[in-house]
């Protein structure tokens, strides 16, 4: 880090992010907090009218999560053509171009979709997949988290396009246990598990890690310290009691926990985030392993399909995959859905007695 | 990693065509591979990434390093060091993560994000996360030597590092009142006059963990900030939901079933004789759910202000958390006094407290919430709890016995 | 314990209590799993009606707990009389006197009432209070629970003669937090809690106690060990660790948790145990304080009678006191009842994240 | 006891009249201090707990002191030892508990009972509890030297103690099919037959802490077992609710509101077109609460077993537990072989692992759900949980890996 730096460096620093109020499309400035009401015009568009009068209309198309800047630029290139220079991207990473002239509409679409930018996603629609970044640049994870999510999307295409499902679909990806994207919350939700414990490199752990944090620091207190000779020490799992959090691993990169033959997905569905009529929900396991099958993981994308259709047949409208299983009970869910209850499926941490059933009231399947 | 690595076989696995990764270029969703493809040809980072990407997916498993401290002057967070497993055929000597902080509610003006491409195809791999799943810009793949240049020239565009390490994090916030009606905050001047304010949390790790803030601006929460955020910030309202009848007439004529919206309400706060809509307030958990069906005519009360909720982070270590109510009501009005006055005790205290790698939420479950309140000095209401507790096992302060 | 027995006390042990087949009545002998239905006849009177035509009726009356031999003879006499020689005693200590001859019904509830054992209870009324044995007989009551439940009864008395409140009303008390009774699940419960830690006296715990298994099992790890001198060994308490659940007294007599000055009762609503409707739930806190106040503890009484009428004015039929504080939510019920909501309510225990609200759903007050 | 006792005040106190627990005389319900009163007269160790118990209604403390162990000859629990603390006025050398096992239900034949008093006025105070919290009778104060002789004269008149310590407490059980018509089991006869296979559990300590077995005949769980019993035996149902319409029907003529009924049903199993009521067998959770509204209309299906909870208890360690499914449907019919060989196994698992004062319902806590299952040979059935787990925290047997 002996590198020299410019001289007004110190001064340019902690300078923050772009200011918002450069970013905005003028009419966005001039209706800031006067919009009146919103209304779902066709897939993908929707209608913003504000107290001014003032029409806005928003075209939302899907774009890679991982993009160059080649596609960075065309994306440029086309909301200059349509959208006076502006766009916003949404917090599930979809772009969207903010059309005051509605005769712009048909041809901005047009223009999106033969350029790979399918438009759609408003309303009771599938949603761009929230992802992590997977083999593409990070060293904790299982599965590739955009490959699998461009192989479900392309799955559930048809409902990005048409939005007619009961209510949204939230799908989400992590490629491990860190669960980055906070994946937890989604209908559908895909997690990257370890079923082995770590195995120690010695050499690593005796030269680069702190072991008494790192022992700490295991939740199910399945480490301790083992003694390599004079001075030096290293730490000894108890496999019995890991159940392959993978975190003494992002502490001490000598406790090596991937197993390619082993690490396999698992599924979780029922979570969302709105109070809309209920309060926030945990996605739930459903399957704990799939095989870990790139380039295009069939079984996954089979698996979630079928939720998917279960779901749009037996779902009352406005509700969640989640709302829809509290209402049915999930050993309804589990006998519908074919799926095999396990003891997997039975917390065994910290809350666990709270998802026990103290009450006599279930259903025989 | 039980993998034995060996870099002849790996090469010649290289060789097999079709390459696996190309399999997702089929179908109608866009997808990533071409992306790299395009950079590929002109950049050889990127043909290196890609060549390693190939080969994990044939090995399936990761072949990215532990990552080492990779940082610029003056800063603790805002790069991630990225090294390769296989130098030999992925990025040789590093292919490190910027954070770069976002605008408010990812709106942009083009000449701004085609700066930030220039920047990027001249220092790095060309290729870039829009968005990663905190909100930062993610640009992937620089090389060592590049990071501090790559970083002054991102200055110099009008851009900044976002967070990394056990710093705050950068926010996010829902596109808010620029562009939706339900924004009962201004998200967006919220997001980044905390944004400025906290500067120096944000690139100078100081704390125990991760600290993350997200902020929507009303229930429906875009950012999902209830299931992620160490403080969400939802907007809400405390008076009644404005009612246009005659536009509640016109939803029913086009053929909106109303009294499946009035059965669905949580509490029942709602009633329709044929021709009227009757909501009352008081039994109103403004769930958001009766204005998202007919946003011509319902809106929000207007004496609006947020809802704070402590301790939502993902499953490490404690279990995910979703936040919980630590503030029913607060105003959010500019220069956000009370506000900032609340982070900072919860900073304090936590920052005392909290040991190596424990968010905020875990130091609030493992001392109390009776511990956490004193300390930052909030009043103990109904409103923080689904309901009160089930077991005696209470704290006494001696001074409170008299 | 080197007393003599008796020749054939080894063959006479282990015998286990009396068989239940000898102690029905005929007619339940007869219709022994053929009943058919129930009816309410009158406040205490239920007529069991069985296949086979036969008719029973039940009268039940409230006895003390607490009996003398004399009191239960009288009893006895009483059963002799109207239902020939057998009685049953309810799950919540009630007496209860099984009819068959109709005409004897009001002549054995004159007979009941005149010797001060007052018939009611059944239907939607205030059952028995289970309560525990406090200074009566046990060695860690913090107040004296049959004091209390005669103090409570005798406010309630009306709902006992009546069935008219919206459900049944079940109130449980415990001396101490080890909780006999199970009170946990009732619509009222009411708890001795010490507000202070324990007192060592280290005389006895060096002398009586199993030092290591009595640090061992204080919940909140406020025990260590404490030295006193070569070989005598004694426990050192954390006041800041302790929340007073008196576990150390109950395995070690020199851990001295009572303090009569600081000592109280605590009141804590909302639990039931059947199914019915919605499943069992917890009994909630409302009351962290209350002062120890015999022999009749007024302060208790009048928020007992309260709470009851409170739930009377604004609960729907069939709702039990947690089903319709649920449904009305905790804060207007807080509201409602003029209660002080303090941190005290927060559970800080090992599941209190579940109790978190985890929602922007809530009302003002 | 942070209280100094001083004889002679406290003998000064007593002299104080009235005596504070004479206000306890007062009011419409049955008192428990006329009973004292009644026994005092003839007996001095009951006259000596009337003073102490009114020198702690005076004091506001207990002047019991810890327990030592008493016991009868052969058995390891049944009796708690009970010394006052002021000897020179309350007993002087003992006032012991009996636990003595009631009869299934509660049902007594007079003689019964009136034999009991015989023994009891004899030996001991001449108070007892009809009946304890856990079931059994409580013989209240029996002084050390006539324990042994006491409790032989029990077993003559036909009685034998309940459990106490860390053993198999004394079972409960409602009256079942002897006096209710929803009676899903024979409670009574379950009852007995468990209580006289494990006499041996029952009287010799064999555990890390007690065990308690409770059984209801239906879901209203009218002995409370769900909250407190480690093991519930509720009575349930697998076909249809049988339905009598005109019953039904006079049901509603009569004036119940049977449109409030169908609203309350949980899962909204129940319709009512004004002539005949439905219900939809498969969505119903059988909660009784229908049946318990016309009770001659409705009645439970007619194949019938049990559901079986674990882990029901009070507050003591880990919290209060109310019991959950381990098993959804049991057939329970003489010799009850499948529940006895499971409960044997439970023990067996629990005696293994558990540690001092650890429930089983602690165990299974700490230990996992996963664990348990695997030691006694249950299925993991979704009827376990309100719903699977939320992290992703799993356990792999290397077995399973393949
Ligand atoms: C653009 C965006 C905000 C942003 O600043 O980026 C946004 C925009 C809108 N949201 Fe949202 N939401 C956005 C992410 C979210 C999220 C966050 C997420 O998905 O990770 C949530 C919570 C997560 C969840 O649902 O579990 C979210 C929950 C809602 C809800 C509640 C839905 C529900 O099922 O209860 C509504 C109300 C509704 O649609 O009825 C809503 C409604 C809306 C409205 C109608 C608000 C408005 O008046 O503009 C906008 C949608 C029009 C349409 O149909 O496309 N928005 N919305 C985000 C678009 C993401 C995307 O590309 O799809
Ligand atoms: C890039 C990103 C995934 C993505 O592709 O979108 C990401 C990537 C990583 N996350 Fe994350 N996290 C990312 C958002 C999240 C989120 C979502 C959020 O912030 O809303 C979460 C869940 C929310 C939360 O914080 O609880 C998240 C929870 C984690 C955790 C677990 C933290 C916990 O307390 O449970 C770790 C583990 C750690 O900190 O050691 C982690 C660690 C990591 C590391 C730094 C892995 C490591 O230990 O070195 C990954 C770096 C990859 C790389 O080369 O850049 N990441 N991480 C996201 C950040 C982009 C951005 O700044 O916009
Ligand atoms: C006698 C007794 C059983 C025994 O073997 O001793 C009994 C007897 C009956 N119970 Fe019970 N229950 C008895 C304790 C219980 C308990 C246990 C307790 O209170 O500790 C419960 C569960 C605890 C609770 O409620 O939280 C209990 C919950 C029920 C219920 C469900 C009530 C509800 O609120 O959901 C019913 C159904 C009903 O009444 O509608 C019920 C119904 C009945 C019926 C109607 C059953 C029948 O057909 O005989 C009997 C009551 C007639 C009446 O109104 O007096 N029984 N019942 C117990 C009387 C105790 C007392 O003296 O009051
Ligand atoms: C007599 C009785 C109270 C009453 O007046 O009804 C009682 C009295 C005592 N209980 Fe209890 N418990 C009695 C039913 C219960 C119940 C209710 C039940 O069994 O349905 C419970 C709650 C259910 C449960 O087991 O969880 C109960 C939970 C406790 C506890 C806490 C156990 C726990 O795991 O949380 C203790 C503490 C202990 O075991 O050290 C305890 C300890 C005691 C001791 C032995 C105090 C001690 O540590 O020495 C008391 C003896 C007083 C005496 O002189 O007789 N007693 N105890 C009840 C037994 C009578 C009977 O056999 O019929
Ligand atoms: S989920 Fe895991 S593997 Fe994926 S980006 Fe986050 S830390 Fe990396
Ligand atoms: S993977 Fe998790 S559970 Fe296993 S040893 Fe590492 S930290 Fe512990
Ligand atoms: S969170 Fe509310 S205010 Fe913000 S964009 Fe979503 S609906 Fe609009
Ligand atoms: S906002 Fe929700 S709670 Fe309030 S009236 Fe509308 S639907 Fe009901
Ligand atoms: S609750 Fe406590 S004081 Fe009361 S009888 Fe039980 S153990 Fe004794
Ligand atoms: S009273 Fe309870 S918390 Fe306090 S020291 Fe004793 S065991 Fe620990
Ligand atoms: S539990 Fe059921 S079967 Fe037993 S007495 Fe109560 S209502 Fe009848
Ligand atoms: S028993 Fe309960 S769940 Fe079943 S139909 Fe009747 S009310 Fe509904």
């Amino acid at each position: 880090m002996a590198q020299k730096v410019s001289k007004d460096y110190w001064s340019k620093i902690m300078r923050g992010p772009p200011y918002y109020g450069d970013m905005l499309h003028p009419i966005l400035k001039k209706n800031y907090g006067k919009w009146k009401y919103h209304e779902h015009v066709k897939p993908g568009v929707v209608k913003y009218v504000a107290e001014s009068g003032d029409v806005l209309y928003t075209v939302k198309a899907a774009i890679p999560k991982i993009l160059s800047v080649d596609t960075v630029r065309v994306l440029c290139d086309i909301a200059d053509k349509y959208s006076d220079g502006y766009l916003k991207f949404t917090s599930r990473h979809a772009a969207q171009f903010l059309i005051t002239d509605e005769s712009k509409i048909d041809p901005l679409i047009d223009e999106l979709e033969s350029k790979g930018f399918p438009v759609g996603g408003t309303g009771k629609s599938f949603k761009p997949i929230i992802h992590t970044i997977g083999w593409n640049h990070c060293h904790t994870a299982i599965y590739d988290a955009p490959g699998l999510a461009k192989a479900i999307s392309d799955e559930l295409f048809e409902y990005w396009k048409k939005p007619d499902l009961p209510a949204k679909l939230k799908i989400a990806l992590a490629c491990c246990l860190n669960m980055c994207g906070a994946i937890h919350c989604s209908d559908i939700a895909i997690v990257g598990l370890h079923r082995t414990p770590p195995v120690v490199d010695d050499e690593i752990v005796s030269k680069f890690c702190e072991i008494p944090s790192t022992i700490a620091g295991c939740p199910t207190f399945a480490l301790k310290p083992k003694v390599l000779g004079p001075g030096k020490r290293s730490i000894e799992v108890d496999p019995k009691k890991c159940m392959g959090c993978g975190n003494c691993y992002s502490v001490c990169p000598g406790m090596k926990i991937f197993n390619p033959k082993y690490d396999c997905l698992s599924i979780w569905v029922g979570g969302k985030i709105p109070d809309s009529k209920t309060p926030p929900k945990f996605s739930r396991l459903i399957i704990p392993y799939v095989p870990n099958n790139p380039p295009r993981w069939p079984e996954v994308t089979e698996i979630v399909k079928k939720i998917v259709d279960l779901w749009r047949k037996h779902a009352r409208p406005d509700e969640r995959i989640g709302e829809w299983i509290e209402r049915i009970g999930w050993e309804r869910f589990f006998k519908l859905a074919g799926l095999e209850f396990t003891e997997k499926h039975i917390d065994t941490y910290l809350f666990s007695v709270r998802d026990f059933r103290s009450s006599t009231q279930f259903k025989w399947e | 990693m039980s993998l034995e690595l060996n870099i002849d076989e790996l090469k010649k696995e290289l060789e097999k065509k079709p390459w696996l990764i190309e399999e997702l270029k089929k179908g109608p969703w866009p997808g990533f591979i071409t992306e790299y493809e395009r950079m590929a040809a002109r950049k050889e980072i990127t043909k290196r990434m890609m060549c390693q990407l190939e080969l994990s997916y044939r090995n399936r498993t990761t072949l990215w390093k532990h990552g080492g401290a990779v940082t610029v002057k003056g800063y603790g967070g805002g790069v991630i060091g990225r090294y390769s497993m296989i130098p030999e055929i992925g990025p040789p000597s590093g292919s490190h993560t910027f954070r770069v902080n976002q605008p408010a509610g990812w709106f942009y003006k083009t000449d701004k994000l085609r700066a930030i491409c220039e920047v990027w195809e001249k220092y790095g791999s060309g290729l870039m996360n829009l968005h990663g799943s905190t909100g930062d810009i993610i640009l992937l793949g620089v090389d060592s030597p590049e990071v501090q240049e790559c970083f002054e020239n991102l200055l110099d565009v009008g851009y900044d590092l976002g967070g990394s390490g056990s710093v705050l994090r950068s926010l996010s916030c829902c596109k808010g009142p620029a562009l939706c009606e339900w924004a009962l905050i201004d998200t967006l001047d919220l997001y980044h006059d905390l944004t400025m304010t906290y500067q120096d949390y944000l690139h100078r790790p100081h704390w125990p963990y991760k600290f993350k803030i997200k902020i929507s601006g009303c229930p429906n929460d875009c950012v999902a900030a209830k299931g992620r955020a160490d403080l969400a910030v939802i907007g809400t309202w405390r008076d009644e939901i404005q009612i246009d009848q005659e536009e509640v007439r016109n939803y029913v004529k086009s053929g909106l079933d109303i009294e499946h919206i009035v059965k669905n309400c949580p509490t029942k706060a709602m009633s329709w004789d044929g021709n009227e809509l009757k909501i009352d307030n008081k039994e109103c958990v403004r769930c958001m759910y009766c204005i998202n069906k007919m946003p011509k005519a319902l809106k929000p009360g207007k004496d609006r202000g947020a809802t704070l909720l402590l301790g939502g982070k993902a499953t490490i270590l404690h279990t995910a958390f979703i936040g919980w109510v630590i503030v029913p009501f607060m105003k959010i009005e500019k220069p956000y006094k009370e506000l900032k006055e609340l982070l900072e005790k919860m900073w304090d205290w936590w920052d005392e407290h909290g040991r190596y790698r424990e968010r905020i939420g875990e130091l609030v479950y493992r001392l109390g919430m009776n511990e956490f309140l004193r300390a930052v000095g909030l009043p103990a209401v109904p409103q923080m709890v689904w309901h009160p507790r089930n077991n005696p096992y209470i704290f006494w302060r001696p001074e409170e016995l008299e």
